[in-house]
């Protein structure tokens, strides 16, 4: 029989071979789908998963792509999960990278066409503001009414994905654009586009960023009192009081910090690769990086592991449209499968699985 | 501008149709919180449904059949989650979103062959003359027989959760998972079969888009529907008849907005279009701050992982 | 062996690393009964669990009336008439009483018909409910009530009692007892766990002693003084914490005058007009029953809620001072609760080391957390108290209970506070644990700090305090030395008396 | 030698049966007519933004020859790109950024407005045409004000009724909002929005509607009346062609019904015969150029005059619409 038994501790060993195994399961059931569809599977899952690092013609831009498509993730996925250890459910960060953006893109685009050095600083600082107060609202509402932020937070998405919707077609529509909706084109405003910082990888200051808040989130939970108390009402809400963890200040940190984060993510994306604050701006980043959150275990550098494996997937993906003709509903759906393969051997670093006879006279 | 314009016994009518799809899936995922489960999942549940029920309407020429098809396909998506949940003990706010993922892309996949068909049309029992009565015959008889299949579920879940010994031991699991088990109830078979309530009863609210709603199958047809029925349970603090009232006035505020736009009353759209969102929220922050009453339907332990400790 | 009524041979049953059982054998005759103890951890709860279905040994077989009996599930056990009260509550706070008993029988009779049987049986054995209340409105007492009840209305043959009378008055557990002596005449085995020995030998016939999850002794309990059972239990002997005839109590440090707290939720007690005050070198026991305020109090204090009032610590104002401020000036607490409240279980001794003491210790300067101060800290605590646990590395809820209280204790203690609150120090603790605890807090006393014990057991009290005071509905008695107090005169104050006039009053 | 590398990137999934489906349509053409001599490849579901030029890029260094960018969205993107890869020639649909080696393209669907304007404005009894408009951008509102002066030119009393839905495609969304101008007595269903969710609504209902991108006729076999039909391939094949024989160069292209970009479905019998003669003739006038759908004369909803007394609209003002036209209801949302 078998009997699956909780460790004490979780293990190492597995926490860092799950991922692997996740992934070998997933090219075994994507090859299955991919047969399916009629395209041979070998060379599908060589695709995805080979073509962007190795490709003669196209590794070379893809690998700092990867970088470029994971950072946004990693950021936003970095500041939820310092809530998500703390059990704060935020799960609006795509709203909040929405106001980051259009809070950044409206303060650059009010000083259209100003030539100053500080423009770039001062947009950043208003996406993040933007994002950050976007946060504070289910903060705010958690802390004075109770009201659930996973819900509030969640709702707030389709709020500010309809205030996005009015300016991109009315106040910061731009005026020189035919009539058509979206903005001006922040990559053509000198002094508010975010360039590439070496030239031809793509790689802007919010990958440097993404990096930046990695690292700080590590120190922060090792070695920071804050990081401790994040852990500690996660883990057991009334030990947190007794150490004297004031609860609403912890709220509005995590809750702030995920939404300053996610409104950097969004300024970053906005004034960078995309350019354009358009009805369509936001793709799901808040989103899908919630899943990120979790399938780095919500350590700092699982993180970075499982946002650069989704980015690979996401150009992989690509790669395989229009290389093998695969629709992208089979990409997605590939996804899926990895992310359910992730969540469900996760349960190997907590448990063992034992063979045992059964005793029985 | 001109008022006289909107019937308010047609708008009634038609919101209560609009209100069909998030109302089933919202009763459904009632049951799995009920039962301790937060299953954000929803929305891929219903697309699920939507698609599997539209490809075996079309394929058998029937649409009931295709109801069928659409309930067991949202509770086999249901399964995964519950599997993964349940036994695996995977985080379920992750595995719910996973979930939707998974489902928009598998539901992508399965109808791509099926955009543009029109799908066999649903039945709608005759009640003869009772339909031309002048106000009822309106209200009530011209529905499809789904919507009077929902009052049947609404009352049989109010019915199952208030006053049936399985109801009450679902709740009992829901609302501390250690003492249920202590006292001989299996947690896990409990909860998984709320997830599978929810999946299919998610998988019908799909059908029901893109069978009778629309009806139509074309990727992305719930468009966030799913999402509208998590915020729902809540907005209903968890009771069966409140849904059915926040299912209403959640699929009444779009068809508002679109009735004030066409008698002229010009309010920004996307003013009007957040208005559920942030009507939800102010429901949220009202049945929170000051009921405590209904804090206590809350089920306790939702969201929280069981591990059975012997 | 068919004569017994009960019998378990060489059950054992195994958890990751530890051997909780270990061919236990163990039988029990029809109308007695039998009392099951022994050490926190040392396999009492496993035992009956097994009994009850809701765990399966590894190995053994047990007989039930002669029949092979091996229950997969608690309804089994109850289908042949096996019930257990719990050690933790199995109740559901939000429904109500009689939704509560249903839930714990197989087959239960429709709404008004089980409402009438939980009023029938709660008179027959002087155990009145109100089937239509909700749980969580109920007091502790009377929510045992309800688990008792449940169990009672199927007509059971073996009942199982879990530590039943931690949490009960003296009046209650006497209510309690005639109600067991009532079953056992009627003819239904009991078994019953507890760790307090006394009521073991007033209550029981048989005893069958458990440590480190082996059978190490029975006997019959009536014959063992309550020292002798305890030496069996822990298997050497051991003192009595000893006060240091010398103790002498000097000038006030702790004062409260008129500490009052609102109900913080819907089944919650409050507290009105709490006042007391606690000299250098004194003991202040603070009885009463579970649920009259104690939680209430302790979190009053210790600066976990903010009450109204006044609470002074050497004349300074500690109102409006948040917890770590308060320790900080030298007024430390250690909760009721050891896992999820005195300590994170998740967590290392090591981070549960810095919970309390990164103010005193000084373990975060500047923000930054010193972990190896924190270790060293950790490891001074293990040392001092006797820890036994692999090392600071080791998770809290690794350790069983008697330690791990020690270590929670013993984490205050080595902060040198001026003024310790404790609340039940030696709740669910062996005695041998017990012992070392009461006498670190009495040392403390004697080193000049003002110390409020709350507790519901009221010989730890009536040994370790120099004077008493009863908590009862979220009020404070007035405060007595302890000589001048007894034992019932307390009893009554715990049962709701407003004051010694009229205990006395009760009396005459 | 190899064959030419075609790609197409789109906003949408192929099976959207709106704008994506029929831009896959036109490449199904291409490689029809172009047989082993093209390789088409797409990309679907590229969101506009970084996404894009990224899949753009790498379809550029994958070897494609000539690349579609079939949104509007893409124009910066596809300018951004097409700046580093000098060898090949893009085809940006809808935008109005040009360079040597970027074309744009798109279609007078005004024109197709203007026929099934005149035919709403005849088979309403109601007066009512209900509208359901996506965003208020020059194209849409283009197409409200030819609608309208057509239905107005043949029936005075005729009102519009025009809601906003803010999305090209959300079926339910759509549905609703058909629903609702039913039920405020719209008899004949107008749409610039994608899904055919308003014309089975209509066909429930028993109004008129016409169907959008595609012809839309199994969903409202007795509600259809015609429909506004893209039609990109001619240009595809038109295109692909002019890069195989050499001759591609940069162009701007706004087609209509004369080049086949624009096409009306055919009449539907509910259509009285004289009536059905009345649109093929407007049809048949703008084809030879005889007359141009915004002819003055013509006021601005406000009163001021736009187009005098026979002028014609110029193609800038067109592009740039932002106003109604006399005589319509409401404003258009900012
Ligand atoms: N699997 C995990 N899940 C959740 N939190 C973790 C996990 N592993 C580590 N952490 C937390 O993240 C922080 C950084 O942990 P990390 O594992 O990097 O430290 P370490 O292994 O103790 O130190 P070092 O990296 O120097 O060996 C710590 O606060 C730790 O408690
Ligand atoms: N589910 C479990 N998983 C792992 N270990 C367990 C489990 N249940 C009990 N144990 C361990 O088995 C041993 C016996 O535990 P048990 O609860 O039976 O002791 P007990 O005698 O009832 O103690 P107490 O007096 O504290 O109630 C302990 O070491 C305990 O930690
Ligand atoms: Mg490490
Ligand atoms: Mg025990």
């Amino acid at each position: 029989m078998l009997r699956l038994e909780p460790r004490l501790e979780a293990s190492r060993t597995w926490a860092a071979l799950t991922p692997v195994m996740a992934v070998a399961a997933t090219m075994v059931a994507g090859a299955v789908m991919f047969a399916l569809l009629g395209k041979d599977p070998l060379v599908a899952i060589r695709t995805i998963f080979w073509a962007p690092l190795f490709d003669p013609a196209l590794a070379a831009y893809a690998r700092p792509q990867i970088l470029v498509k994971a950072a946004p993730l990693i950021l936003i996925a970095i500041g939820l999960s310092l809530g998500f250890r703390a059990n704060i459910w935020n799960i609006g960060a795509e709203g909040q990278y929405v106001m980051g953006a259009v809070a950044g893109g409206g303060a650059a685009l009010a000083f259209y066409p100003l030539d100053a050095w500080w423009l770039f600083p001062f947009m950043l600082f208003c996406g993040l503001l933007g994002g950050l107060l976007w946060g504070l609202i289910p903060a705010f509402l958690k802390v004075t009414f109770r009201a659930n932020e996973i819900l509030v937070s969640l709702m707030l998405v389709y709020v500010a994905e309809q205030y996005l919707a009015s300016v991109a077609l009315g106040l910061l529509r731009n005026p020189d654009g035919a009539g058509f909706p979206g903005s001006r084109n922040l990559q053509t405003y000198e002094s508010a586009h975010n360039a590439e910082l070496i030239a031809g990888t793509g790689i802007h200051l919010g990958v440097v960023t993404a990096a930046l808040a990695v690292v700080m989130v590590y120190a922060l939970l090792r070695m920071h009192r804050t990081g401790f108390e994040i852990k500690l009402s996660g883990q057991s809400p009334r030990a947190a009081r007794f150490a004297g963890v004031n609860q609403a200040v912890l709220t509005y940190f995590c809750l702030g910090t995920g939404g300053a984060f996610a409104g950097l993510a969004g300024i970053f994306e906005l004034s960078g690769p995309s350019g354009q604050l358009s009805i369509d701006f936001n793709v799901g980043y808040g989103f899908t990086a919630i899943i990120v959150a979790f399938l780095g275990r919500l350590h700092p550098f699982g993180i970075v592991f499982a946002g650069l494996l989704m980015a690979l997937t996401y150009i992989g993906g690509e790669m395989a449209q229009f290389m093998l003709n695969l629709p992208s509903a089979a990409i997605q759906a590939f996804q899926g499968m990895l992310l359910f393969f992730l969540l469900s051997m996760e349960f190997l670093t907590r448990y063992r699985i034992r063979i045992r006879r059964l005793e029985r006279n | 501008m001109d008022f006289g314009a909107i019937n308010p016994l047609t708008l009634i009518a038609t919101m209560i149709v609009a209100a069909m799809p998030v109302l089933f899936a919202a009763i459904g995922e009632l049951v799995v919180e009920k039962s301790g489960v937060l299953n954000l999942g929803v929305e891929g549940l219903m697309i699920i449904g939507a698609v599997s029920g539209f490809i075996v309407a079309v394929e058998s020429g029937s649409a009931v059949t295709g109801l069928f098809a659409s309930v067991f396909a949202g509770a086999a998506l249901a399964l995964i989650f519950g599997i993964l949940t349940q036994f695996f003990h995977s985080n379920q706010v992750a595995t719910g979103l996973a979930l939707t993922l998974f489902g928009l892309g598998l539901s992508a996949l399965l109808g791509q062959s099926y955009a543009g068909i029109k799908p066999p049309s649903f039945p709608y029992p005759d009640f003869g003359p009772l339909a031309d009565l002048p106000v009822l015959g309106l209200l009530l008889f011209r529905y499809d027989a789904l919507v009077y299949f929902s009052a049947v579920l609404v009352v049989a879940v109010w019915w199952f959760l208030g006053y049936s010994r399985a109801g009450l031991a679902l709740r009992a699991v829901g609302e501390n998972h250690d003492a249920a088990h202590s006292l001989g109830y299996k947690v896990v078979r409990t909860r998984i079969l709320a997830i599978l309530f929810g999946g299919a009863c998610g998988g019908l609210g799909g059908a029901y888009i893109a069978l009778i709603r629309v009806p139509q199958w074309t990727d992305g047809v719930t468009a966030g529907a799913g999402w509208i029925a998590l915020a729902l349970v809540v907005f209903s603090s968890w009771r069966p008849f409140r849904v059915v009232l926040g299912a209403c006035l959640f699929g009444g505020v779009t068809l508002l907005q679109l009735n004030f736009q066409a008698v002229g009353i010009e309010i920004n759209a996307a003013y009007l279009s957040m208005a559920p969102y942030l009507v939800t929220i102010l429901a949220l922050v009202a049945i929170s701050g000051s009921g405590r009453r209904a804090a206590l339907d809350a089920p306790d332990s939702l969201g929280k992982p069981f591990r059975a400790s012997a | 062996m068919t004569g017994m009524f009960f019998r378990a041979q060489e059950i054992s049953k195994s958890f990751p690393g530890v051997k909780a059982n270990d061919r236990v054998d163990f039988e029990m005759a029809t109308g007695e009964i039998h009392a099951l103890f022994g050490e926190n951890g040392s396999g009492k709860s496993t035992l009956v669990k097994t009994i009850y279905g809701l765990a399966q040994p590894d190995e053994g077989r047990m007989w039930l009336r002669g029949e092979d009996y091996m229950p997969r599930s608690p309804q089994q056990a109850r289908a042949k008439g096996v019930t257990m009260v719990f050690q933790h509550f199995s109740l559901f706070d939000a429904m109500s009483v009689a939704e509560n008993i249903a839930l714990g029988m197989d087959q239960p009779p429709p709404r008004a018909r089980l409402s009438e049987m939980i009023a029938n049986t709660g008179e027959r054995y002087g155990l009145p409910l109100s089937p239509d209340s909700r749980v969580g409105d109920l007091s502790v007492g009377e929510r045992q009530r309800v688990e008792i009840i449940r169990c009672l209305l199927q007509d059971p043959d073996l009942l199982i009692m879990d530590e039943p009378t931690s949490v009960l008055t003296p009046q209650e557990v006497d209510t309690l007892f005639a109600t067991l002596r009532q079953l056992v005449a009627e003819g239904t085995a009991i078994l019953y766990i507890s760790h307090k020995l006394e009521e073991i030998r007033e209550l029981c016939d048989r005893a069958t002693i458990l440590r480190g999850g082996r059978v190490v002794a029975k006997c019959d309990p009536k014959e063992k003084s309550a020292r002798e059972l305890a030496e069996l239990m822990v298997g050497r002997s051991f003192s009595a914490p000893a006060r240091a005839a010398s103790a002498t109590e000097g000038e006030l440090l702790l004062e409260a005058s008129g500490l009052s707290l609102p109900p913080v939720s819907v089944f919650g007690t409050g507290l009105t007009g709490v006042s007391f005050s606690v000299r250098a070198g004194e003991v202040l026991g603070i009885a009463g029953v579970a649920g009259n305020g104690q939680e209430e109090l302790a979190a009053a204090l210790s600066g976990e809620s903010r009450a109204s009032g006044s609470l002074r610590l050497d004349g300074v104002e500690l109102q409006g001072k948040g917890i770590n401020e308060r320790r900080r000036l030298g007024l430390s607490a250690a909760p009721e609760e050891r896992l999820g409240h005195s300590a994170a279980p998740d967590m290392s001794l090591t981070e549960n080391a810095y919970l309390t003491a990164a103010v005193r210790m000084r373990l975060s300067p500047g923000g930054i957390v010193d972990w190896s101060a924190a270790r060293s800290f950790a490891e001074s605590v293990m040392h001092s108290f006797d820890v036994r646990a692999a090392g600071p590395f080791s998770a809290a809820r690794a350790l069983s209970g008697g330690n791990l209280q020690k270590f929670v204790i013993g984490r205050e203690i080595l902060q040198t506070p001026r003024a310790l609150v404790v609340n039940q120090p030696t709740w669910g603790v062996d005695a041998a644990a017990a012992s070392v605890i009461r006498q670190a807090l009495l040392d403390m006393a004697e080193d000049g700090a003002a110390i409020v014990v709350i507790s519901q057991d009221l010989d730890e009290l009536i040994e370790i305090s120099s004077t008493i005071a009863v908590l009862n509905g979220g009020r404070l008695s007035e405060q007595l030395r302890v000589e001048n107090v007894t034992r019932d005169e307390l009893g009554l104050l715990m049962g709701g008396a407003k004051g010694l006039r009229e205990v006395a009053d009760a009396a005459a | 030698a190899d064959p030419l590398k075609v790609g197409f990137i789109y906003v949408g999934p192929i099976g959207d049966f709106g704008w994506t489906y029929e831009h896959d349509q036109g490449r199904l053409a291409v490689e029809a007519a172009h047989g082993d001599k093209v390789e088409t490849t797409f990309v679907e579901n590229v969101p506009e933004g970084g996404d894009s030029e990224r899949v753009l890029t790498q379809m550029a260094l994958s070897g494609h020859d000539l690349i579609f960018t079939t949104s509007f969205g893409y124009m910066d993107p596809t300018i951004n790109v097409a700046a580093k890869f000098p060898d090949v020639k893009f085809e940006h649909a809808t935008g109005y950024k040009r360079a040597d080696n970027v074309s744009t393209y798109s279609a007078r669907f005004y024109e197709g407005r203007a026929v099934i304007g005149h035919i709403a404005g005849k088979m309403t009894k109601t007066n009512t045409i209900g509208y359901i408009a996506s965003y208020p951008i020059p194209e849409v509102i283009r197409g409200i004000n030819a609608a309208y002066i057509h239905a107005k030119k043949v029936n005075p009393d005729v009102n519009f009724k025009i809601v906003w839905v803010f999305t090209w495609f959300d079926p339910a969304k759509e549905a609703d909002a058909a629903t609702t101008l039913i039920e405020q007595g719209a008899d004949v269903i107008m749409q610039h929005t994608d899904s055919p969710a308003a014309m089975t609504i209509a066909e429930e209902k028993g109004v008129y509607a016409f169907g959008q991108a595609s012809d839309m006729k199994q969903f409202g076999p007795n509600a259809r009346l015609s429909s506004i039909i893209d039609d990109w391939a001619p240009y595809y094949v038109q295109r692909v062609a002019d890069v195989l024989d050499g001759s591609w160069e940069s162009i701007d292209t706004w087609h209509g019904i004369k080049e086949g970009m624009v096409e009306i479905g055919e009449f539907s019998d509910q259509i009285p015969a004289d009536i059905q003669a009345e649109a093929q003739a407007i049809s048949d006038a703008i084809v030879s150029g005889e007359y141009h759908t915004f002819t003055g004369p013509l006021n601005r909803q406000d009163g001021s005059p736009w187009l005098a007394e026979g002028e014609t609209a110029d193609d800038g003002t067109l592009l740039g619409m932002n106003f109604y036209v006399e005589g319509i209801e409401g404003s258009i949302p900012q």
